[in-house]
């Protein structure tokens, strides 16, 4: 088997996931609790595995892309699309992070799903995603990437609303395929123009036409692309949906809102860089775009009480990160980013979803503290990946940022450099504050000072209990909600530490992947083919990027000292939260989101639906129908009034005789007048 | 001489007509008629019209007009009537419309509007012995042959109709007062009978159409 | 001088479409069923004599074969609509045009 | 062609199929709905062999049956198929046996309702197959009285409303079609050398050239007017929700599935190819109206409390696509038109389906009653929100296939209308899944949670169409090949007649600035 014939075969990544989905679908329910799960892990497992082989075989061919057609999907006139699959590095990366990431989840999920009604359905719709993630990254033609991004999206909403008893998590969900669709939009009619200017959506006639296009048209593409990638990766202002599709269980917030799906739009900016490239400005407005939601998100992460929301809210500042680089053009610092990203990010959720698990489902980080003592080993990943996502040397978190802050600064993108290095600080702060408050300071999870002992309580709430169907979610502004007191808490079962513990590993050794030294640079390098095309940027001197380091070092120093000074003790009162007592009236803003999300939900609940509710009353019911039924009123009110012309009276009807033979001559004596 | 017939005769026609027209009592009418038919039997004369004249005199004069007077005599309605009219517009509008008609008709006949081409009947006028009664009946046994059959037929159908009609149906038909006993002389109308509703369409369609306001009759005063 | 006027077919016509509108006239006025009935047969004389004008104007005989025919008409009807009339009359007393409107739409 | 009177026997086996259950004991309705089933499977059959033999490269009509009916007034029994019928027929033939399926739990009068049923079908395929104006037109009217029965008889509440609003709506519309279709003819035979024929391929070659543009123009507003009710587009959609919420299930599968197909077949075949230039003119009124038509149907269907008019409306929005598609005029376009109308009648009629069984199980429609049903009624719910998905246009399902090539083809010629009804891709989403989250999620309360799951018929009846639009989305192409030819035959017909040329796409690399 040649590597061109193993490339052959790429289409075997997203097929065995895909298989697991359509098995576990119709046969979950008879395959019973543990058995689904292994299944998904191991199809997992292959796909990772077939993913290794076509990097190896990638490797030594050249040159490093290998395209592959099923079949001929739309052949419509001109228009002509292939089902076609393009192993390619950037692709190749991609399916190695999603599979490996993407098993270690489904391992850590059989623990954590453990007792669920819907087990085997929940490893169907988690290898559906796979699936469609793998289709929408190894697509060698734009609508083969759509086809894998509403896929991903359909996931999510199936994900985020799989237990759907809860109304919240129903709500959030179709909240957030609506928010994707929005994104859908842009991105189809970004195809419809790139179909309109260069007659194809396959991606070798982008990579030769793209320049020669006119820069208002690229620029326009780039956009419309940049709207997708806006609705998929929650950038302001669509970024809504990702807070509320903490609904989801922990795996699918891990998975999908932290390592994969979110990444999309990252993918697909960098898959059509052509015509970033070609526009210049819409490089712009990616760049602003990202620092400006990192910043953003940044800021309402410091005051979230609920230990998810702050971390849906770090992915969301961390994704601004990769689009501020791929903005400037760092699109290989970028990558490493996304790689680096989905490891830490996926230990900081998973490592969440085991204290939930272990701390009786409450999500509310003001009432723990000092967990390190009873679930060590969760505590241990938790700290490494924190030290990573804040920047801390030699963790992977501080290369990959500290490359895209460079980047940016010797792109003399200052403006944007310097938002991202605010952001880095703010990073390191909330990252602090949550790891300070669930691990360490005093454990305010016992019996509040005085008040009588809680009584004992099954180890988790019952399903379908009221107080479960409330939802764990806990809003800024919540009284804080005190768990049901069980017996001391304890780490969970090794099938959920594993996982977290190899994506800690990973977190630390990580960086090795692309340091920034010039011969060690093999995330680079690998990427090179792909983005050939895109000017190089350079360091001015070694001086000046070490001087760089150090400061974002300190950035993150010092955001993680304001924590300590702040919680060194945890909470004397979990009511008050001193860093938002010490914002005050910003503390509060950031606490809402910035008011962005409620006041969308107002704008559509008041007027929106007014605007609806006029239509099918008042234009169509009344207006519409009203005047189908006025004409036939009408019809029926000349009839009764024509009825009165019958009067009976021989002698009208004679009138009338006479009358007409009047008006006959009348015509007569005009005709011969 | 042709000339002062005529005018003696035209106002002869004209006063008869009047008279069945305003006669008070409908006997007056009757012979006011006899009046105008045979002055037109007189203008049938001077118009070589000699058959038509006969027939005129006869059938008109003679048969219809004694019916009527039989009639008359039979219903008993041979008393004075007052010229009242209940219904507002009616005089007035019967007045103006009569005008405008004969000023519409003097009018067109000013205009030669007619054809005017003899038609090809066949001449009236032929040689000296020339005699109305023969050519009348050679065209009408000729070229009318078909309209007169069907004319015999009218008759005995008119003859059968007044039979049937004037039969003493089965049962006693008494006599049925409708609504309130006032005559028709009270000049108020008859009690309306009650319009029945409209008909229903089927019962599947009942529901279908609006309900049909059962309208009262808007003009029965009473 | 009376002689000397030339007696024409205008005159006849002159004098038909009089009584015709009289006849006419008369229908509408009257209430009395069997005077109506007498105005319309004043009509149809007008009519007749209208033909028969007509037909020695225009030196036709079909005018006067038509007066025959209206003839006949006007007898059929004038049976029928008197057996009507006695019809009406044996059920109400003394009813007038106006009182017999069962057939009202 | 080939001599066995292949469309005759399409059309004439449900006819014959409804007199013989007619014949049938009205003491006994399980024999009545057997002998049902046999003619629509025996018409299935016939369809199936249909589809087999078409040839897929011939652009011209097949199959072509032409024998004298009227001889004086020169019409003529002419039975045709090519690209733009042969799917429609394949859908009436499918959607009738499971349409009776599904109308198994029917009691009252079943012989009845079957017997309209087939008449139903026999003249729905007559007009799909007739080529003769008057042919077509005469099923045009026949198709209206079944339609009127079924809803009037076996409806809900408001049924007779319903019916005669439909009726009426109707048949105005095909009043301007009558003295269209006529005055073309009797133009057509005054023109010298010319004798009277309602023979299409005739007039459509005659029409373009022999017609002034505006005789042209005011014949193609009369075709409108019938044609623009049956769709229904903007401002004469309002019979719609009324007849599908009162029609029986099986009444609102065919009313969705394919009557509101004879509106957009109407324009393909008759307003496109008879009156070019009037179409190329006019095409503008006709985006608008598609596009308002997408926009106005999703809001307004979002608001709508009974679960079976939300899915009516959703059918008005959809069939704004197909003629937005159908008046870009370019391949694409009409391609994404057509396939739309395939699609549109697998997943509406699933949907109706559904409802209908629902309706079964609750006897209501009203979203506010259901809740949890996802829960208490696993497949069912499982069902409902994946073909809730197909007709929202996933990629995957035929909907986006029809939907995209047909936004594709309105933005090579008319850019706006497509951005504009671009946005109805995300309306589509919102209304259903708003739908049903209130219907589906939560948790099942009362009445919603002790219900029967779907049975092995009920799922006979849901399960061939969903499968069938998930086989349509991931591979188009033997429909899409089969169709193309005769797209191709009218955009060339039309662009032969009128100055319009169809966009080139740009060749690869070269700025093809139109």
């Amino acid at each position: 088997m040649s590597a061109r014939e193993l490339l052959d075969l790429v289409w075997l990544i997203p097929a065995l996931p895909l298989f697991g989905a359509v098995v576990l679908l119709l046969f979950g329910k008879r395959i019973g609790e543990p058995a689904a799960g292994w299944l998904g892990t191991g199809l997992m497992g292959l796909a990772f595995a077939w993913s290794v082989v076509t990097f190896l075989a990638l490797r030594d061919v050249e040159p490093r892309a290998h395209s592959y057609d099923l079949f001929t999907w739309l052949p419509s006139g001109g228009f002509e699309v292939k089902m076609g699959f393009l192993a390619d590095p950037l692709s190749v990366t991609f399916i190695l992070f999603v599979t490996g990431v993407g098993a270690l989840i489904h391992l850590y999920a059989i623990g954590y799903m453990h007792g669920d009604a819907r087990f085997g359905r929940f490893f169907a719709y988690m290898n559906l995603f796979a699936a469609s993630m793998l289709v929408l990254v190894l697509g060698n033609n734009f609508l083969v990437t759509f086809l894998g991004w509403e896929g991903v999206g359909l996931c999510s909403y199936l994900l985020v609303s799989f237990w759907f008893e809860r109304n919240s998590a129903a709500v959030a969900g179709k909240k957030a395929f609506v928010t994707n669709r929005i994104g859908d939009f842009g991105f189809m009619l970004a195809m419809f123009l790139i179909f309109a200017r260069l007659g194809s959506l396959d991606y070798g006639v982008m990579t030769e036409g793209a320049d020669g296009l006119a820069n208002g048209t690229a620029t326009a593409i780039a956009l419309l692309l940049f709207l997708g990638a806006v609705g998929k990766s929650a950038q302001f202002p669509l970024h809504v949906w990702l807070p509320d599709a903490m609904e989801g269980p922990t795996p699918v917030s891990a998975l999908i809102h932290a390592a994969t799906m979110v990444t999309a739009g990252v993918f697909l900016v960098a898959r059509a860089h052509p015509f970033f490239e070609a526009s210049g400005s819409a490089s712009e407005v990616v760049a602003w775009v990202g620092a400006g939601t990192a910043l953003f998100a940044g800021t309402i992460a410091l005051v979230q009480p609920d230990i998810k929301r702050v971390l849906a809210y770090s992915t969301v500042s961390q994704l601004g990160y990769m689009f501020l680089a791929l903005g400037v053009g760092a699109y290989g610092a970028a990558i490493f980013l996304v790689v680096m990203h989905a490891f830490f990010k996926a230990t900081l959720f998973l490592g969440a979803g085991s204290v939930i698990h272990g701390n009786a489902d409450n999500q509310d980080i003001r009432t723990m503290g000092g967990l390190r003592r009873y679930m060590p080993y969760t505590a241990a990943a938790f700290i490494i990946a924190w030290l990573a996502i804040a920047g801390i040397p030699p963790f992977a978190g501080f290369w990959a940022k500290d490359e895209v802050l460079a980047d940016a600064f010797f792109a003399d993108q200052f403006g944007v450099w310097a938002v991202g290095t605010v952001a880095a600080a703010l990073t390191a702060l909330y990252m602090a504050r949550e790891v300070w408050l669930v691990f360490f300071g005093n454990e305010r999870f016992r019996a509040p000072a005085g008040g009588d002992p809680v009584e004992e309580h099954a180890e988790e709430t019952p399903r379908d209990s009221e107080e479960w169907l409330r939802g764990p979610t806990v809003a800024y502004g919540e009284p804080p909600r005190s768990p049901r007191l069980t017996h001391d808490r304890h780490e969970v079962p090794p099938t959920m530490v594993v996982p977290v513990l190899v994506l800690a590993a990973l977190s630390v050794v990580g960086g090795l992947l692309n340091l920034p030294f010039k011969t060690l640079e093999h995330l680079g390098h690998w990427l090179e083919p792909v983005f050939e095309g895109v000017p190089e940027i350079e360091a001015t001197s070694f001086l000046s990027a070490a001087r760089l380091s150090t400061l974002s070092v300190f950035m993150g120093v010092l955001g993680i000292a304001i924590a300590l000074l702040l919680y060194r003790r945890g909470l004397p009162d979990p009511a008050r939260d001193p860093l938002d007592e010490r914002l005050g009236v910003a503390g509060r803003v950031f606490g809402h989101a910035w008011y962005v999300d409620e006041s969308i939900a107002r704008a559509v609940a008041g007027p929106g639906r007014r605007f609806a509710d006029w239509l099918n009353d008042g234009l169509d019911h009344r207006g519409i129908d009203g005047a189908v039924n006025g004409v036939a009123n009408l019809v029926r009110r000349t009839g009764g009034g024509l009825r009165r012309v019958q009067s009976g009276l021989v002698r009208n009807y004679a009138l009338g005789v006479v009358f007409g033979a009047a008006g006959l001559l009348l015509f007569l004596v005009f005709r011969a007048g | 001489m042709e000339f002062g017939i005529f005018v003696v005769f035209a106002a002869l026609a004209l006063a008869g007509s009047l008279t069945v027209v305003l006669g008070h009592n409908p006997v007056h009418c009757a012979l006011g008629l006899v009046l105008a038919l045979v002055s037109v039997a007189v203008f049938f004369l001077q118009q070589d019209a000699q058959l038509l004249a006969a027939v005129q005199v006869i059938v008109y004069a003679g048969a219809v007009v004694v019916l009527f007077l039989f009639v008359i005599m039979l219903l008993g309605v041979d008393r004075e009537e007052t010229l009242h009219e209940p219904i507002r517009y009616q005089r007035p509008a019967a007045l103006a419309l009569g005008a405008i008609v004969l000023a519409e008709v003097l009018f067109l006949a000013g205009r030669t509007w007619a054809t005017g081409t003899p038609s090809a009947r066949g001449p009236l006028e032929e040689d000296a012995g020339y005699n109305n009664i023969e050519t009348v009946a050679r065209t009408l046994f000729t070229d009318f042959l078909w309209p007169f059959e069907i004319t015999a037929a009218l008759l005995v159908i008119a003859v059968v109709g007044g039979v049937v009609l004037a039969r003493r149906s089965g049962q006693p038909a008494e006599l049925v007062d409708e609504g309130d006993a006032a005559t028709g002389e009270s000049g108020t109308n008859a009690g309306s009978s009650p319009s029945e509703r409209a008909p229903a369409g089927g019962p599947a369609l009942s529901r279908m159409a609006p309900p049909a306001a059962s309208e009262r009759d808007t003009e029965a005063a009473s | 001088m009376i002689a000397a006027l030339e007696l024409t077919a205008n005159h006849y016509l002159v004098l038909a479409a009089v009584l015709f509108t009289i006849g006419a006239v008369g229908l509408l006025i009257r209430r009395n069923v069997l005077v109506m009935f007498m105005c319309v047969e004043l009509m149809l004389n007008a009519a007749n004599l209208t033909f028969v004008t007509f037909a020695r104007e225009l030196d036709d005989v079909g005018g006067q074969a038509i007066v025959f025919f209206t003839l006949v008409v006007a007898a059929a009807e004038v049976a029928v609509g008197l057996a009507i009339i006695v019809a009406i009359f044996r059920r109400r007393r003394g009813a007038t045009a106006d009182d017999v409107h069962l057939l009202k739409g | 062609m080939d001599e066995f009177p292949l469309l005759t026997c399409i059309i004439l086996t449900p006819a014959v199929g409804a007199v013989l259950v007619a014949l049938t004991p009205a003491r006994r309705p399980e024999l009545s709905r057997a002998v049902g089933y046999a003619a629509t499977a025996a018409t299935a059959g016939f369809a199936g062999y249909l589809l087999w033999h078409f040839e897929t490269g011939r652009a011209g009509y097949q199959f072509v049956e032409d024998h004298r009916w009227i001889g004086s007034l020169g019409v003529r029994y002419l039975l045709g198929v090519d690209g733009i019928s042969l799917f429609m027929v394949a859908l009436t033939a499918l959607l009738f046996p499971l349409g009776l399926l599904a109308s198994a739990t029917l009691t009252e009068r079943v012989k009845a309702f079957t017997v309209w049923m087939l008449i139903l079908e026999a003249s729905l395929l007559g007009v799909f197959l007739g080529l003769d104006l008057v042919l077509f037109f005469v099923f045009f009217e026949i198709v209206l009285v079944p339609m009127y029965f079924i809803i009037g008889g076996w409806g809900h509440e408001n049924r007779v409303y319903a019916a005669i609003k439909f009726f009426l709506f109707t048949m105005a519309g095909s009043a301007f079609l009558l003295v269209g279709l006529l005055t073309l003819a009797f133009l057509h035979a005054r023109a010298p050398g010319n004798d009277l024929t309602f023979d299409l391929r005739v007039l459509m070659e005659w029409a373009p050239g022999g017609l002034s543009d505006g005789t042209a123009r005011l014949l193609f507003l009369a075709f409108f007017a019938a044609f623009a009710v049956k769709v229904p587009l903007f401002p004469l959609h309002t019979w719609l929700p009324d007849a599908h919420t009162e029609a029986p299930t099986a009444g609102s599968v065919i009313l969705a599935g394919v009557l509101l197909k004879m509106g957009t077949y109407g324009f393909l075949r008759f307003s496109l190819t008879l009156f070019p230039e009037a179409a190329v003119d006019l095409a503008p009124l006709l985006l608008v109206l598609a596009t308002i038509g997408i926009t106005y149907g999703a809001i307004v269907a979002a608001m709508q409390p009974d679960l079976k008019r939300l899915i009516a409306y959703s059918s008005v929005a959809h069939l704004g696509f197909v003629v937005l598609g159908i008046f870009a005029l370019t391949t694409q376009g009409l391609e994404g038109g057509l396939f739309t109308m395939i699609s549109h009648g697998l997943t509406t009629s699933a949907l109706f389906l559904l409802v209908g069984m629902l309706y079964d199980r609750r006897h209501t429609r009203q979203i506010s009653d259901f809740g949890g049903l996802w829960k208490s009624v696993p497949i069912l719910g499982g069902l409902f929100v994946a073909t809730a998905f197909a007709s929202i246009g996933l990629p995957g399902f035929s909907g986006f296939v029809g939907e995209f090539l047909a936004l594709l083809g309105t933005f090579l010629v008319h850019r706006p209308y497509a951005i504009v009804a671009a946005v109805g891709v995300i309306l589509a989403a919102v209304y259903l899944l708003w739908a049903v989250q209130r219907a589906f999620t939560g948790e099942p309360s009362g009445e919603n949670a002790t219900l029967p799951d779907l049975g092995f018929r009920e799922l006979a009846c849901v399960v061939p169409l969903l499968g069938l639009s998930l086989f349509l989305g991931i591979y188009p192409k033997p429909v899409i090949d089969r169709v193309e030819p005769s797209v191709k035959g009218i955009i060339e017909h039309v662009e032969d007649h009128t100055d319009y040329e169809e966009p080139a796409v740009a060749t690869e690399g070269e700025e093809a600035e139109r």
